[in-house]
């Protein structure tokens, strides 16, 4: 095993996938000799050539169709979008057309194609380039949405994505593009639909997803201090969304956190909240479920006030402790 | 380039196949058969025909909401497409799609679409496939004249020039999208003319006849094939009927309407054939009497297939 | 009073405003002669003029983006997108642009608009024309997003939207378009951010939004048969929320069931039910919070297959009784 | 059409401006003194200034992310200008828009975008508003050669054209979207061509060179004034700086810079203005010390300026 960054492991991930499959090959916009926005992409140009790692013009929606056509026609296709929001440019492609074609057509077609992007803020790039929405396209059929934490599991992930059969949504997260984890030397793939139990803890559960997971577990340490014992879910895929896992946790430990990066209002964690309410485990359930999350607000760009707009690890600790009271 | 007389007689008879499957649809949706809705392409045949029967077997196709023709023209088959539109399970969308998303896969009918200009990057995509993988199929894409004010026809054009796509856009400009006259949404003469903004090669020919679509299309079906990349092909041409189920066609006389009728594609197709020597009229009088009975089964098919069963109903979300 | 459709209810609203200020005009696909495709707009190109009553291009972007142009200067425009699908074609411009113009300009610029759209299945228009998704609206931060669900309602709430001076999102319901209800000769205009209490009851709270307000009703009839009293609470508005109203009555009844008309995964029901089981109600709460919705399934065409992709009457009492065991 | 020595100069002060405020930026950024990101106009002076000159004051516009340069044009305030990029509470947003959303409503910006393309339709709206309210305004829609393959440029223009709307439209083509080459990006010669898409008028201009943008940008106003229709306007320029903070320039060539350095529009404007004695070497460099000195005011204003209290964070988000 060797520590490697997210961005590393994702592109290593990219690489070995281009490698073993000369179907699959990326487009985006400045990809190639720019290596991506965030430089995810780095050196695949120069491996793989401009067949393979397609610099396109500023066309959101007819990237993300014509990887839905090539896709039809037998390619796998993974698109960038440079930044999360711009999705909304593409949206038709994606939900209405390459989420839902397969059973519009009776089953009679398939669309494995991967849609990456980053989100989020913390970064000083304002509204139109901070949001994080994944919860959005998980209510569409047809579609997958794939949120990943750490190095181990983007790599494993984003491998998973490319070998679906489906369109997938991979959202990444700017600010884990820079951070550190272990990552095996051998191949691996980390199936889709499967939440991973962070750190195991008895006390309180807290799910969170992307970014927020690393800031869940810092908050887990700072509240080990004082004695409270944090298990931490990271759902790592919205849709399939393993719900059992987080419903096992919930009647363990009876109180629930959940943290997500955007507006909290009608965000993913709603869903999450919900299907432990609606399930067994309401009975077991010490105190209301409790959401952490986004004000319901553009992300503005000073950095005071953009941190404040979204959950700090402070927060969350402040947040179980009320939950706990 | 010339056309054999088989070839001649298939465009006839697709021509005459597809006028009799819109009209049966058309008294089916009367009679509350069809659920939902429907866009006949009644006086648009010579566009469908002429434009697909420049392919190859292999080719690929994008269609629209106004798709029927171009399925049938593609070799969809009647008793599945009419077992779609009743919503059975025999249908080729197995009843989920309805008229608006047939799709023929093995016949390289890539789908209807629901959405106007949708699939416009979609065909994009499946010739961008087919230069990687070199499997020398080339892509028609159809749609109408209102879809050329989609911003996505715009970035697709652009694209598919830039890359040498083997991928010919055919604009069915049948002078309405819905409503608004083709003056009233277009701040150009012709669709054609747009070409000129993607530097490939714009044309426009007379969409009501057969043949001049045939050629005007196999040029550029020739031309993407060798690599020379993308051409916009514009068919003129006239839809008969409201633009779906219900249209009191307040946005246009009746004299109009009339005036095209005059220009039908199949008459003056039998007209033709029959002057040329291709055949005679009781030959034509044949072919039209073998669709005619392929389509009064197809609808028997059609009406006596299963209905699916909701148990079903979630099959083919996911792959 | 006299009893209108819910489609005359909609198009006398937006008369009273054309009439009442001039900085008010509709755009849309054949919105003009053609009255659009559900024929809101029947007759008003007449009285109004082609000046005021735009039929545009198939252009729903650009449309979109011109009404966000012309509420920053000075105008107030009302668009027509003929499906709500079709919403996916212009999230840019209503979500990235006109939502947050107002917060990144910090609070310079008013934008003054309503975006119109139906939504629904039910007509076999299949799945690019029959999702219902403006809980995905209400996650964007500066929207706002109206559904009513009455001839009553969308009357009084349209004239809301139109003197809003904030990007409003308004979900109209195709099913309901011909649905007669009760409508004052008098003008008025409702709030935007206050729920209605559709029906009194004391054993059970249904929340349910748009058509499934007029189904949670009929269910409710069939109900007190067997002795079991019903409140349905509609929302009215998503964003504002009224959770108060909502909160007040599970407190009461101790029951909920939230009903909606698109997938039930990540659909504004989990907003519901989240803020529900995060407020005091929690304490109240004598069964798990239950959510009745759509299949995860993209609409089938079929009518029967269509019927069973969304909750009926039978399937909203037979909840209740669920909920009840 | 002729330019008073008063024009000329603002002209050439504004140029100035520009030039100092974005270097002033680049420092800042430098030293860590501003957030997020910035895409500076460095060497595209000309295009900003020439275009807005040709502009009456209620006039409106709408930027881009690369929008510092035409906020100064259109009369925006330094002091506001720096204090936003600074995200302090007396810039233009409160400290909440930064770079790429400052807008500045009383002088007629109708704010720069983070979305490429993204103010294309928004300035057709602000275009339609003024056909409807008959104020006699004029808008003026900047955007870049990559911008030109969005969508939405498509959707507008057409738009735009159709119903004669007081509108121009400014690509600066600085030959380069982020990393792609404009060659690469957009299949036609100049980004002028596809104004035939359109039915408008297309003009190329040397964007370099402050008075051709401005007599290519006023004939256009003042076509769109007297209701005559939008034009559409492609000023060749270029960007001497990377794309944003960070940009290795892999994608060009040193030489390529250099030489489009020696196209220096405020340079170049400097040897006209003297040559032509409009003024003396000493009047313009006072022009350039007043605007250095004022420059450092705002500097200083924006550093003594208060930040937003977290308090106020939502502030702003519904009116
Ligand atoms: C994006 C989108 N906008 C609007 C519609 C509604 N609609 C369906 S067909 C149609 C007219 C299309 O005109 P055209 O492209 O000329 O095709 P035609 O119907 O004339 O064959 C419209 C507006 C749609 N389906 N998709
Ligand atoms: C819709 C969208 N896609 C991508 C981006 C990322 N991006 C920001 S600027 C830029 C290049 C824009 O090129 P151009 O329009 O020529 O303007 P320039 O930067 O050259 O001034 C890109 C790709 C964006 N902001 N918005
Ligand atoms: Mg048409
Ligand atoms: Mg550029």
């Amino acid at each position: 095993m060797a520590e490697k960054l997210y961005i590393e492991a994702l592109r290593e991930g990219l690489r070995e996938e281009l490698l073993r499959d000369e179907k699959v090959f990326l487009l985006g916009e400045d990809i190639g000799i720019y290596g991506g926005a965030f430089g995810v992409t780095k050196g695949l140009v120069q491996e793989f050539g401009e067949e393979r790692i397609i610099d396109t013009p500023i066309s959101e929606q007819a990237i993300t169709g014509i990887a839905v056509g090539a896709a039809i026609a037998g390619m796998r296709p993974v698109v960038e979008i440079m930044f999360f929001d711009f999705l909304t440019l593409a949206m038709d492609q994606l939900v209405n057309q390459g989420a839902k074609i397969r059973y519009m057509f009776g089953g009679k077609a398939k669309v494995p194609m991967v849609v990456r992007a980053p989100m989020g803020c913390g970064t000083g790039a304002a509204a139109q380039h901070s949001q994080s929405f994944p919860g959005i396209f998980a209510h569409f059929p047809g579609l997958k949405v794939v949120m990943p934490s750490t190095p181990y599991d983007v790599k494993g992930l984003i491998k998973a994505a490319i070998r679906d059969d489906n369109p997938v949504l991979f959202a990444e997260h700017k600010l884990l593009y820079r951070v550190k984890g272990e990552v095996p030397d051998e191949e691996y793939v980390l199936p889709l639909g499967k939440a991973d139990i962070k750190r195991k803890g008895k006390d309180v559960t807290i799910v969170a997803g992307s970014i927020m997971v690393i800031r869940a577990l810092e908050a887990a340490k700072e509240l080990e201090k004082e004695g409270i014992d944090v298990e931490v879910i990271d759902p790592r895929t919205l849709k399939p969304l393993d719900m059992k896992t987080i419903i096992d946790s919930v009647k363990k430990t009876g109180r629930v956190l959940i943290v997500e990066d955007d507006p909290v209002s009608f965000g993913w964690g709603a869903e999450i909240a919900a299907g432990i309410v609606g399930s067994e485990a309401f009975d077991y359930l010490d105190a209301p479920v409790k959401r952490l999350g986004g004000l319901d607000i553009p992300i503005p760009y000073n950095p005071n006030l953009e941190r404040h707009a979204v959950p700090q690890v402070e927060d969350i600790v402040k947040a179980v402790k009320d939950l706990l009271r | 380039m010339e056309l054999t007389a088989e070839k001649k007689l298939w465009m006839y008879k697709k021509m005459y196949e597809i006028r009799c499957f819109e009209l049966e649809v058309d008294k089916l949706f009367k009679a509350n058969m069809i659920w939902g809705t429907c866009h006949l392409s009644v006086g648009e045949e010579a566009t469908a025909v002429g434009a697909i029967a420049a392919l190859e077997e292999g080719d690929m196709i994008t269609s629209t909401h106004r798709g029927h023709g171009h399925c049938i023209a593609k070799g969809g088959k009647l008793p599945q497409m009419f077992a779609e539109l009743l919503g059975k399970e025999t249908g080729y969308c197995r009843g989920r799609g309805g008229s608006m998303h047939i799709a023929d896969i093995e016949t390289g009918n890539l789908g209807a679409n629901g959405i106007v200009g949708g699939g416009i990057p979609i065909a994009t995509g499946a010739a961008l496939a087919s230069k990687m993988k070199k499997d020398g199929k080339v892509t028609l894409c159809f749609f109408g004249d209102g879809a050329n004010n989609q911003g996505v026809f715009h970035e697709s054009l652009n694209i598919a020039s830039l890359w040498k796509l083997p991928v010919v856009y055919v604009c069915e400009n049948n002078q309405y999208g819905m409503s608004v006259a083709f003056k009233k949404s277009t701040a150009a003469e012709n669709v054609a003319d747009r070409a000129a903004a993607y530097n490939m090669p714009g044309e426009i020919v007379d969409g009501n006849d057969v043949e001049a679509v045939y050629f005007a299309v196999k040029k550029a079906v020739d031309r993407a094939r060798k690599g020379e990349g993308p051409t916009l092909v514009e068919a003129k041409t006239y839809r008969w009927l409201g633009h779906s189920k219900s249209d009191a066609n307040l946005y246009r006389t009746k004299e109009e309407i009339e005036e095209w009728k005059k220009k039908c594609p199949i008459k003056r197709y039998r007209a033709k054939l029959i002057k040329e020597g291709v055949a005679t009229e009781e030959e034509l009088d044949k072919i039209e009497k073998e669709v005619e009975r392929k389509i009064q089964e197809a609808i028997e098919y059609a009406k006596n297939s299963p209905e699916p069963s909701v148990e079903d109903i979630a099959d083919g979300v996911y792959a």
